[in-house]
């Protein structure tokens, strides 16, 4: 049975194309994505993870405003009950950045993962299978590069 | 119902004395007083004549800080280490929402923390006198460059604060920029902010006007960028706009760039009145960006040699640090430098490449259907009609987040580099104009030993910032291959 | 007397015989163990069968340190970071000069202090199993880049030390890198060189030859520098060279570029034998740079594109800090990547320029000119031929320093910016080539409302590097103003 | 009268093309020039300043062995009794050095003013004239861009 994951950018961010490549991505996995696209609201992403059950939300950001957008995302999915994995990708800080510091500030946030625009969405899925104790063979049309 | 017609003197008053109360800035507008000082400003700060009477592509950058004495620290070493000749300063995400609370927020955070919680220069909370200070600090003309749907607050604090071109329009700044803004809505927002450029212009301080030619930046068929210039040259126009910069985001194919800028200024010269002075603008690659300094100049300097091909009236660089995140005032100035060299040293070069006209008359035609049925949605009303062809899927733009339009269309590059349309969904092209596209789309196919598909369209989003233009198979990494 | 024949066995066995006495690793070569060697080695660091199958312009960067350890994290890091195709070892300045004693003290300074107290890697005084562990350490073919006029010594330790390729000629290292070498000698000194690469190439161990184009870097005319890569491949080929890269400096102007490297291949083809193989190298820009990286990488990036165009079968690239002084590794490597985005970005398109015949046409019969002015010097011998020209100032280099030629030749550029001749002097070319010239000259001067003068090649030598291709007056400051 | 001027590349430097500009520009300046071309060893740079009654020394060196170049180069000419002028430019230093502490070496080598590349010649001529208390008008065809 496939897994569903959300996916989505958050905030009032509208860069689009990167959770384009990512859901069709995932898709090929053998995922079930549910893509809320751009400005996608915490509440949003909330309602949709418990709506079709999902096992991981995928939060994107591009646009600097990430920490902002995040604050108390993890505070309302545990009051909504809700224990997925969460993570989180995309240009994260506003400048130029060292990203160690950043990824700190969204593990200390509460993101189980958290990636940088460099990311190669294989590597991505990889990890989600390895979270999601998925064997290789469980996705549906499932290829891992080593 | 929307029309594309004049916006009433009284029916401008109106709505603006409403938009004042949105943010306690709005009262400091006053449109006579404000005259007054754009009269006061030397002939070097007025930003249409200055770009007119230019006789080289003037550069100017991107940027926006939050605070008012970084943002003026910011553009003179733009102007001064860059060598940019036209300055902007870029509005941060929040006031681009309207959200001027949350923008107030970030600009007292970013006075009292160390880092900048804002990604630009809230221009409405810092009100008309602050820009007016930015404005004096400066030597050269500024632009407001944004990306608002709703930019009418905004046009009222900066043009009074003494800005004289402004970026943006309904459709170029609501499909790339925005999900749940409908079109007809940001149409009359945009009615607004241009008889307020107009009656700048009636007065005498003409306000340049820039309709946000990349669109969503990755891979943008020239005609649909194209026609979304014309449109938003024509809804500019009846509301008093006469100074016009269309824009266009290079796509990296030397010919077909120099084709589609030429195509653009040839096709706005025809579809906008007399009386609008046409000038074209050329931005340097807007799609991803490669994640290493090195090879980004690279992509910087191509497009600095396509502008010097081109000779477009100006151009907007990009910086080396253009993946990672807003750049240092040192790599953005760097980009500026970088384009300079290609241009000073390629522009007196007399180089004429075979097969622009061809590209270009085949932008032109699939520029012309797309602005034809357009007009026959609209009845002839070009306001009517965009709304309704987005509506139908008539006219399109790809990997648009709103949901204004279908979003349905996908590009593909052909064999020489050429952004070709992979899926056409129910973009309003005639069917020779498809099959030449498929044609071209079929040679790469072949080429590749791959059948045309989504694959593909991906290869080619990520071939630049993989450091090529298209996106071949390489079976180096999943991203790459066509093993699914 | 000097004469264009083969070096005889015995002849080039007394030689070598002597020179090992020069320096002490000379008694290391052992050419039969060399051989052996060479063999051993696997296809990827064989020069000629990499350089002469591959599809695209490789890239090499140049790179010479004194240490070996620092050599090989050196060229290692071009070869990763860089993605250098093939690798230089940039020889230091005593070892030109023949000095081992000096460079001797350089290297023992080197390894002493941390400052490197060598402008390069002295590969005699390293001697013949040091070169090897460069070679082995590495995985691209190496070549040997000097600058060196009795070479002998140098070509006998590296090529014994596995080195595949070898730079220079007997006039590209006299001309433009000393200046009390007469060109008999240094020609005698290359005929040992060329015969002992040809007498490898014989045991199966092909040594790639590549005479040095760029000359004195310098505006140098694209008629002069390739009929200098004649003379040499031609000198090469009778001792039995049978793979030649025949080189060529940017000017800047890319229809004569491109055009510039189709003469110099298509002549190659011509002027040379059969058996050889013929392969042309482009070199980035080799006059002075901009004192600023983001423009050097707008030089760079203009190299780029044209070698894109051009297709030579390899690029030597420039960095960034190329004004300053050597280069650190990652400015290296970084014009290495800037110039592969630009050749990946722009290769697989159809850039068709106008213009490149005719001036192909210019080039080609202003090379045959001075090719005829060379044989019937010598009688028909070139080797004779060339001295005898140099002599007269039939044939000349732009700022020579060399006592052997006049360097009285004077460059300077078009008004569209394309390198002609300023001042003849004696150089053999006909009236009518002549007329063409100073026709394209007198544009200039037209445009400019000036006299041509030495003022204006002045102003061309620093165009570049003043962030221009010509240098046209501008009144800013002295050296620019056409005032006196 | 004239002022003339010693001017060469030192060493075993072949880098022509800078002196080649200086000579122009100071002949045009008013200066009478020997310019003794490339590789010029210390004592040629003597014999001249020597034979010519010269009221400067004018070294160049572009390829990175000045130091060792010009050692002892001060010494030499203090034995043959020579109180000239000397300048030294170029690119005094292997790699991306500091420029202010090359120059703090070379002026402790005893060079009277210390160049980079970046020098504009008039620049040079007018330190020239200063050093040699010259007048604006002392040359035959002075100009001073300010
Ligand atoms: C194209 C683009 C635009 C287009 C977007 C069109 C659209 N609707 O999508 C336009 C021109 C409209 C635009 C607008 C803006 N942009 Co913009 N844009 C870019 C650009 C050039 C490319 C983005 C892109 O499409 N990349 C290609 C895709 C495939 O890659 P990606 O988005 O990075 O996504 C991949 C990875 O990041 C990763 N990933 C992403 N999210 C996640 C999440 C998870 C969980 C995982 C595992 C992985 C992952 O996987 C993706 C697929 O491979 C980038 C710079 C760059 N990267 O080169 C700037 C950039 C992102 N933009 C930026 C900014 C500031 C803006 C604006 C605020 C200002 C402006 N310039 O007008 C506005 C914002 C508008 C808004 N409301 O959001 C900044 C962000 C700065 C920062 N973070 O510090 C950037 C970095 C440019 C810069 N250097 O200043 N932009
Ligand atoms: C052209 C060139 C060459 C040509 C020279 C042809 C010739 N015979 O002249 C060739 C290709 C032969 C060459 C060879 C070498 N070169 Co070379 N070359 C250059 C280059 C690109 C330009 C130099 C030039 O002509 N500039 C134009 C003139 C007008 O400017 P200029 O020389 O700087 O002179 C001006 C100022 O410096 C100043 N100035 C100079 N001297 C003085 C003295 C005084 C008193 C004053 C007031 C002012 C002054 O005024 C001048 C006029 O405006 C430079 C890098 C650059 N600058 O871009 C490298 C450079 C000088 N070369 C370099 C090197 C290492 C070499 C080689 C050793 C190695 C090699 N690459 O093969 C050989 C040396 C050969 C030898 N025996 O000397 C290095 C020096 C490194 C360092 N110092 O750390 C440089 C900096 C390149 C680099 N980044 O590696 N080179």
């Amino acid at each position: 049975m496939p897994r569903t994951v959300i996916l989505g950018v958050i905030g009032s961010d509208a860069h689009v194309v990167g959770i384009t490549i990512l859901e069709q991505a995932l898709s090929a996995a053998g995922f079930e994505v549910v893509n809320l696209g751009v400005q996608t609201s915490q509440a949003e992403f909330v309602d949709a993870a418990k709506a079709h059950g999902a096992e991981a939300v995928l939060v994107s950001s591009l646009y600097g405003h990430a920490r902002q957008d995040c604050e108390g995302f993890h505070d309302l999915l545990e009051s909504e009950g809700l224990d997925v994995l969460t993570y989180v990708g995309g240009n994260l800080a506003v400048g130029q950045d060292d990203f160690e510091s950043t990824r700190e500030t969204f593990r200390e946030m509460g993101f189980d993962r958290v990636f940088d625009a460099e990311t190669d969405p294989e590597d991505a899925i990889a990890d989600l299978r390895r979270d999601l104790e998925l064997t290789a063979t469980e996705g549906e049309q499932v290829r891992v590069d080593s | 119902m929307l029309t594309d017609t004049r916006l009433a003197a009284d029916e401008l008053q109106h709505i603006a004395n409403d938009l004042r109360d949105n943010w306690h800035t709005g009262r400091q507008v006053d449109f006579e007083e404000a005259i007054a000082f754009h009269e006061s400003l030397p002939a070097s700060k007025q930003f249409a004549p200055v770009l007119e009477s230019a006789d080289q592509p003037l550069l100017q950058p991107r940027a926006g800080v939050p605070l008012l004495e970084d943002q003026i620290d910011l553009l003179r070493y733009l102007q001064d280490e860059g060598g940019a000749d036209l300055l902007p300063t870029t509005i941060d995400s929040y006031t681009r929402d309207n959200e001027y609370e949350k923008a107030e927020e970030g600009l007292a955070a970013s006075r009292n923390g160390d880092a900048d919680e804002l990604n630009g220069f809230p221009a409405v909370n810092h009100g008309v006198e602050d820009c007016r200070r930015l404005v004096r600090a400066l030597d050269a003309p500024i632009e407001v460059r944004h990306g608002t749907p709703d930019a009418r607050l905004l046009a009222m604090v900066t043009l009074a604060g003494g800005f004289q071109s402004f970026e943006g329009g309904p459709i170029s700044y609501n499909i790339p920029y925005t999900k749940r803004h409908d079109l007809e809505t940001t149409i009359e927002h945009w009615q607004f902010v241009d008889r307020l450029c107009g009656a700048y212009t009636e007065r005498g301080v003409t306000i340049n006007r820039e309709p946000f030619g990349p669109l969503t930046g990755t891979l943008v068929p020239p005609c649909i960028a194209i026609a979304v210039m014309l449109v938003e040259g024509q809804l500019a126009a009846t509301q008093g706009v006469r100074s016009l910069t269309l824009g266009y985001g290079q796509v990296g194919n030397v010919v077909q760039d120099v084709a589609a800028l030429r195509a653009l200024r040839e096709l706005g010269e025809e579809f906008l009145p007399d009386s609008v002075t046409v000038t074209t603008v050329f931005h340097e690659w807007m799609g991803g960006f490669p994640p290493d300094e090195a090879r980004a100049n690279g992509v910087i300097s191509l497009g600095g040699a396509t502008a010097a091909v081109a000779k477009p009236d100006k151009v907007i660089t990009k910086s080396p640090q253009e993946f990672q995140g807003v750049p240092t005032k040192e790599a953005n100035a760097s980009g500026l430098r970088t384009t300079r060299q290609l241009i000073d040293m390629m522009i007196e070069q007399d180089i004429d490449l075979n097969g622009i006209d061809e590209e270009q008359r085949l932008i032109e035609r699939a520029t012309r259907a797309l602005m034809d049925a357009i007009y026959e949605a609209g009845d002839g009303d070009v306001a009517q009609g965009v709304v309704r062809a987005f509506d139908s899927g008539a006219m399109d733009v790809p990997f648009a987040p709103s949901d204004a339009a279908a979003g349905a269309v996908l590009p593909a590059r052909d064999d020489d580099g050429r952004v070709r349309i992979f899926e056409f969904a129910d973009l309003a092209l005639p069917d020779d104009i498809k099959e030449t596209h498929k044609a071209r789309l079929g040679e790469r196919a072949r080429t590749e030993g791959r059948d045309q598909s989504f694959r593909m369209v991906a290869d080619d989003v990520d071939a630049i910032s993989d450091g090529k233009l298209i996106g071949r198979p390489t079976g180096k990494r999943g991203g790459a291959s066509d093993a699914d």
